[in-house]
């Protein structure tokens, strides 16, 4: 489904609408800080990569995509999968390392995926997932299929060599898909000022003569039209379009980074002081769609929701340990084509490999 | 049955798995007009256009990456990469992303891919385009890893690398393309099985085990002992990862000795493995360890006479198998 | 002798030899403000400035390359790759590049580089993050790889790696960086040679070989046999290109076995090197085929108890010890 | 020496100057024919890129660099070897694969240099040299040297990674560097229309907030007068740039390549009608510092020059076969460092391994 009930560039969503796609911040507001919050009690392990601040950024371009569309999400990839509709438990239960989670325990917070919901998962290796975001836009086209795909990442990955590949394969192929750059100002403590040349993210579409362009990321409706715009007429025309949404996060670069090295409190607050909820509440406030009981009621109810997630992923099973090896190779012949391999294997390559004289 | 040569007999598997599958499709630089720097894909893009015979810009990164992404969709690309030397630049899709996507996101996803690649040297190309990498990718868990010699394993073992659902590098010869061979009968649709090593020559006092061309050397090899009576097993091991031993012992149980020849760097090679593996199953059967011959230990250089020096040829692997056998009293020192 | 972490012996060595030579410098992502992403480079940037502490873009291949470069004028950069995992996207510029521009343009140019890096799995990082990739690095003519496992060597080893003309890889490991052990008084400038092992426990029945973090595990290991009465020798690698094999060999003649651990996938990784040059050399002196530990052969897993089970950990060497000393009748089997 | 006998943009060489690189033009012209002939006559061996048609793109570009500037160039390097001055019986001996070529005959046609007259190299991975050069330019700012780098490759390398991290490098460091794009057109038998969503190359320098410009690169004093300026500026301004040189390859990509598939013959005579150099002796014709009999005996001069050097090539030795392993290592304790490695050692790795019974 293409939203159909909304509107054009600088046009309000339907209130119901705005409604929803706050809530839907809120719930990863929320979910994040207890990610935060669990992460501290040892629940979470492995890196920890939180997106508060950037919810209208995840939301906004998210909520426009249809049915047959793709998603595509670096590791900080929470908000891409609580805004692509995942379950809050299964995600909450991956980043405890369950066996419910949406990659059965095996992926973590780094490495969520919903494949029914069409989320192609988090990456960990900055730039890595553009070239392969791109192949996926190329499987729609191949098959003549409608959708486009969405495909998230950092400032900081606009500098690595598969930036530059992908942009430049999605240009000449005419690929139906939507480069988004969620611009947060810093790459781990490296500003975008010292990275890139052009700091300015969205002008290098240039250099591929695909459109670019930059909205205010902490805007949900001014990057939910964007996003709709450009995601309408990669399906619609087969045209790539670089977005650069520029937002902040509010913490460090993951849970165990404090964030304050390498900028000032000065900015965090400035920043804090743009938070994209509080400003989209205000905006349905002023347009009496909500007033501060309703929002209450929306915070109380996201955050029993999180309670509860976590209380689900917590009592869940961790993985069964006999499956090490059970997706290493998905193909049927797998076992027969291994079988071969087993007779003085290195002990550790697979467990019970018979010792030498037995 | 026919003779053709391996470049033909990889067309042909190509050009059956096109007609056969419409998810199957090529990607690759100067693989469609140009007909492929090696002309393995001659004439199929004038037959299936340019939708299924891609020709890509000089981004090995960028196009390894899509086909990773168009597999994860479904479809089964079949990537060429001009030479093996140049997948270095696209390492990260291969060993980061094409061999963990299934694995990492718990198998709700998977990768039916092919990179096909030639390795090898001899053609003076000097350092930089004269590498066998492949035991890098035979190391990494996620992948297969092939290497077939003559055409019947070429056209056979293409084909079962597009339609298996994992990735698949499949390593092809520059030496090789033009060696002439049997393949099946038009039409037969032969599929050989990765994961199974050949005995190709039958033998009694000797097994040299290889892969790819060096297979050929060693039947050479085999032949000139032979002169002097001395019967070698040949074993063409054709996969790499997964690594059929199974085969390898059964030959050195017989013949008691065992020398593994490759192209490559022998240090770290891929006959380090084999020869580790080989001593711990034979451990009570071998005559002699386990020997080993590979590439000089050099970076390829250019001029005739340095790269002749450098080259496992035949005439180093049947010197390191003299020395074995007179070591076991076999043959003469020479 | 002060005992100090492992991460501080290296940031020591890092500082003296920056003091040294001002041809020595810096460069990598986050080593400078963010004093490095473990906290290698603390204190650095802020002593020497940003053009001696050099941070860089997310772009490997660009200033691994750029590294080359000015190897090729006569600098010493030692360039930090975050975890061995991203250097992936700069494995053109190592292997293609640093490891020939030697011999390819006929010893005309060098490249004085090093690549500090550290591999190792334990912290739950997942499939991306939580690779060993050394033995891609030792396969190739050209390069040196050293690993060491304590502190001192780390010290000594890297200044000998940044006074080496040749391109280093300097591989350090994510749970080494807490652990403690003996340097060398300040401004001692002891440099600890590449090339040579080290027998770091001295024992009779079995050699235990490994290199970087798994050395630690071996000595535990050997710890708990010791209290059964049996004795373990541990030899550290240190140097895997080159390989210091004689050490290996002197010490498995004296206990007649050997196993080799490492925290990588064993098949096609550095055991199998060492084993198969053991097993040559050592023929009539092994009692039993030389036994291996790797870590799973599988993508890292994320949940705990999997990433537990794939571990090349204690357990699992001691457990193949107990079944190679059963073998030989010297360990009850358990 | 910065040449300081020379015109701004639009003004002519002197005449003796414009002479001499005529001249330099012709060698490569003849020395490049020649060199087709060996290799069909089986003296040289592996590949053989000629650079026939973009002798004003190599020499225009080559000849303004001072004395403290390095030159990197692709495997289509003969061009610029000749360019910077090295010895033509030197690079014909290397393509030889002799003693006495400039890399002792261990690098081939792809990989001449010539470190004295700072030619760091031809290479052989597309785009791969490209960040070497930036630290080449690294190198000079570090010391507080004058110098600047010119770093020649081909269109088909702008759409690697390699370039779009090289060209980020460089800006945000500052460094002395100009990126000359030597578009002929064609990538092997792809275009840049077909590989590139930017044709116009030097626009790309725009991702990096970089000064761009393109040249008529068959227009040697065009050539001449960017190179000259953008190295100037890189030398004394730190400030990096993209040279965009157009020309065309008369020949195929290398020697066994026909040239034909991709392109038509009426497009290579259209461009054959633009040949750099008789356009060049034209204008010193006009310009009467040239007449048809000294072209005449320039002419013979340099084919004089280029028989003397394969006659010098061909009759010098062949390396010396125990070099194999020289120049693999350069450190002086390389020796005994590999020294224990040796014993049960793979045979090949090091001839004269023991076997391991002796
Ligand atoms: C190739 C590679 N190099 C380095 C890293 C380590 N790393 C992880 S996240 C990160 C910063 C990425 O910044 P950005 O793209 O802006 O994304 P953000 O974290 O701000 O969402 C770095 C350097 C990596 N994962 N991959
Ligand atoms: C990374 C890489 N991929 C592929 C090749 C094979 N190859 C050699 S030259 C070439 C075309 C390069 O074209 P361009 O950069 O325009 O330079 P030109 O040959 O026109 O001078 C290709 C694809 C290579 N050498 N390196
Ligand atoms: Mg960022
Ligand atoms: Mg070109």
């Amino acid at each position: 489904m293409t939203k159909a009930d909304t509107a054009k560039d600088g046009q309000a969503l339907a209130p119901e609408h705005g409604l929803d796609l706050l809530r839907r911040m809120l719930l990863i507001r929320r979910f994040e800080e207890r990610a935060e919050e669990q992460y501290t009690r040892a629940r979470i392990g492995g890196y920890c990569h939180l997106a508060i601040g950037e919810e209208a950024a995840n939301v906004g371009a998210v909520d426009p995509m249809g049915d047959r569309d793709v998603l595509f999400a670096s590791y900080r990839d929470h908000g891409a999968a609580l805004a692509v509709g995942s379950e809050p438990a299964a995600v909450m239960a991956e980043l405890f390392g369950r066996a419910t989670g949406v990659a059965g325990g095996y992926g973590g917070s780094m490495h969520l995926l919903d494949v029914e919901r069409r989320f192609l998962g988090g990456w960990g290796i900055v730039g890595g997932h553009l070239p392969i975001a791109v192949g996926a836009a190329l499987a729609l086209d191949y098959r003549g299929e409608t959708g486009a795909v969405l495909c998230q990442f950092g400032d900081g990955a606009t500098n690595t060599g598969g930036f530059h590949e992908a942009l430049n394969l999605a240009a000449i192929w005419n690929l139906p898909i939507v480069f988004q750059a969620i611009n947060n100002h810093y790459g781990m403590g490296t500003s975008v000022e010292q990275a890139s040349a052009e700091s300015e993210i969205f002008k290098r579409a240039a250099a591929y003569e695909m459109h670019g362009e930059r909205v205010d990321g902490n805007d949900l409706e001014a990057v939910w039209s964007a996003a709709d715009r450009l995601l309408r007429r990669a399906r619609d025309e087969r045209r790539p379009a670089l977005l650069e949404t520029v937002t902040y996060r509010h913490r460090g670069h993951s849970v165990a980074d404090a964030g304050k090295v390498y900028r000032s409190p000065d900015e965090v607050e400035a920043w804090k002081a743009r938070d994209p909820i509080l400003r989209y509440a205000a905006v349905l406030m002023d347009r009496g769609a909500l007033d501060e009981d309703a929002f209450a009621v929306l915070r109380k109810d996201v955050a029993d929701e999180v309670t509860a997630a976590i209380g689900e992923a917590a009592s869940a099973p961790a993985p069964d340990p006999d499956g090490l090896y059970a997706h290493v190779y998905g193909d049927a012949g797998s076992e027969a084509q291994f079988s071969r391999m087993r007779p003085a294997g290195p002990f550790g390559e697979r467990e019970g490999t018979a010792s030498w004289r037995r | 049955m026919a003779e053709v040569t391996y470049r033909e007999a990889l067309r042909r598997a190509l050009d059956e798995e096109l007609a056969r599958d419409p998810d199957v499709f090529l990607m690759g630089e100067e693989i469609g007009r140009f007909e492929g720097s090696y002309k393995v894909t001659a004439g199929l893009w004038a037959k299936y256009g340019g939708t299924r015979v891609r020709e890509t810009p000089i981004s090995e990164e960028g196009f390894v990456g899509a086909g990773i992404g168009a597999a994860m969709l479904g479809l089964r690309p079949v990537v060429e990469i001009m030479t093996i030397n140049f997948i270095l630049p696209a390492m990260d899709m291969v060993v980061n992303h094409a061999a963990k996507v299934g694995a990492m996101f718990g198998g709700r996803v998977r990768v039916p891919m092919v990179i096909r690649t030639p390795g090898g040297a001899g053609a003076q190309l000097t350092a930089q385009h004269s590498q066998s990498l492949e035991v890098m990718f035979a190391h990494v868990p996620g992948l297969k890893v092939v290497a077939p010699s003559n055409p019947w394993d070429a056209y056979g073992m293409l084909k079962a690398a597009i339609r298996d659902d994992d990735p698949v590098l499949f390593l092809e010869n520059l030496v090789l393309y033009n060696l002439t061979g049997e393949v099946p009968d038009e039409g037969a649709d032969v599929v050989v099985p990765i994961g199974e090593a050949a005995v190709v020559r039958e033998g009694s006092d000797l097994t040299i085990i290889a892969h790819s061309y060096t297979v050929r050397r060693a039947l050479n090899v085999a032949d000139r002992f032979n002169q002097e009576g001395i019967s070698v097993e040949v074993v063409d091991l054709r996969s790499l990862r997964p690594l059929d031993i199974e085969t390898c012992i059964a030959s050195v149980r017989k013949t008691t000795r065992a020398l593994v020849a490759e192209e490559g760097w022998a240090t770290y090679g891929i006959g380090a493995e084999v020869a580790a593996r080989l001593h711990r199953a034979c451990f009570d059967d071998l005559d002699a360890p386990v020997e080993r011959v590979g590439g000089a230990e050099a970076p390829m250089p250019y001029a005739k006479n340095l790269e002749t020096a450098a080259l496992a040829s035949e005439d180093k692997i049947a010197a390191a198998a003299r020395r074995l056998l007179a070591d076991c009293g076999l043959a003469e020192a020479r």
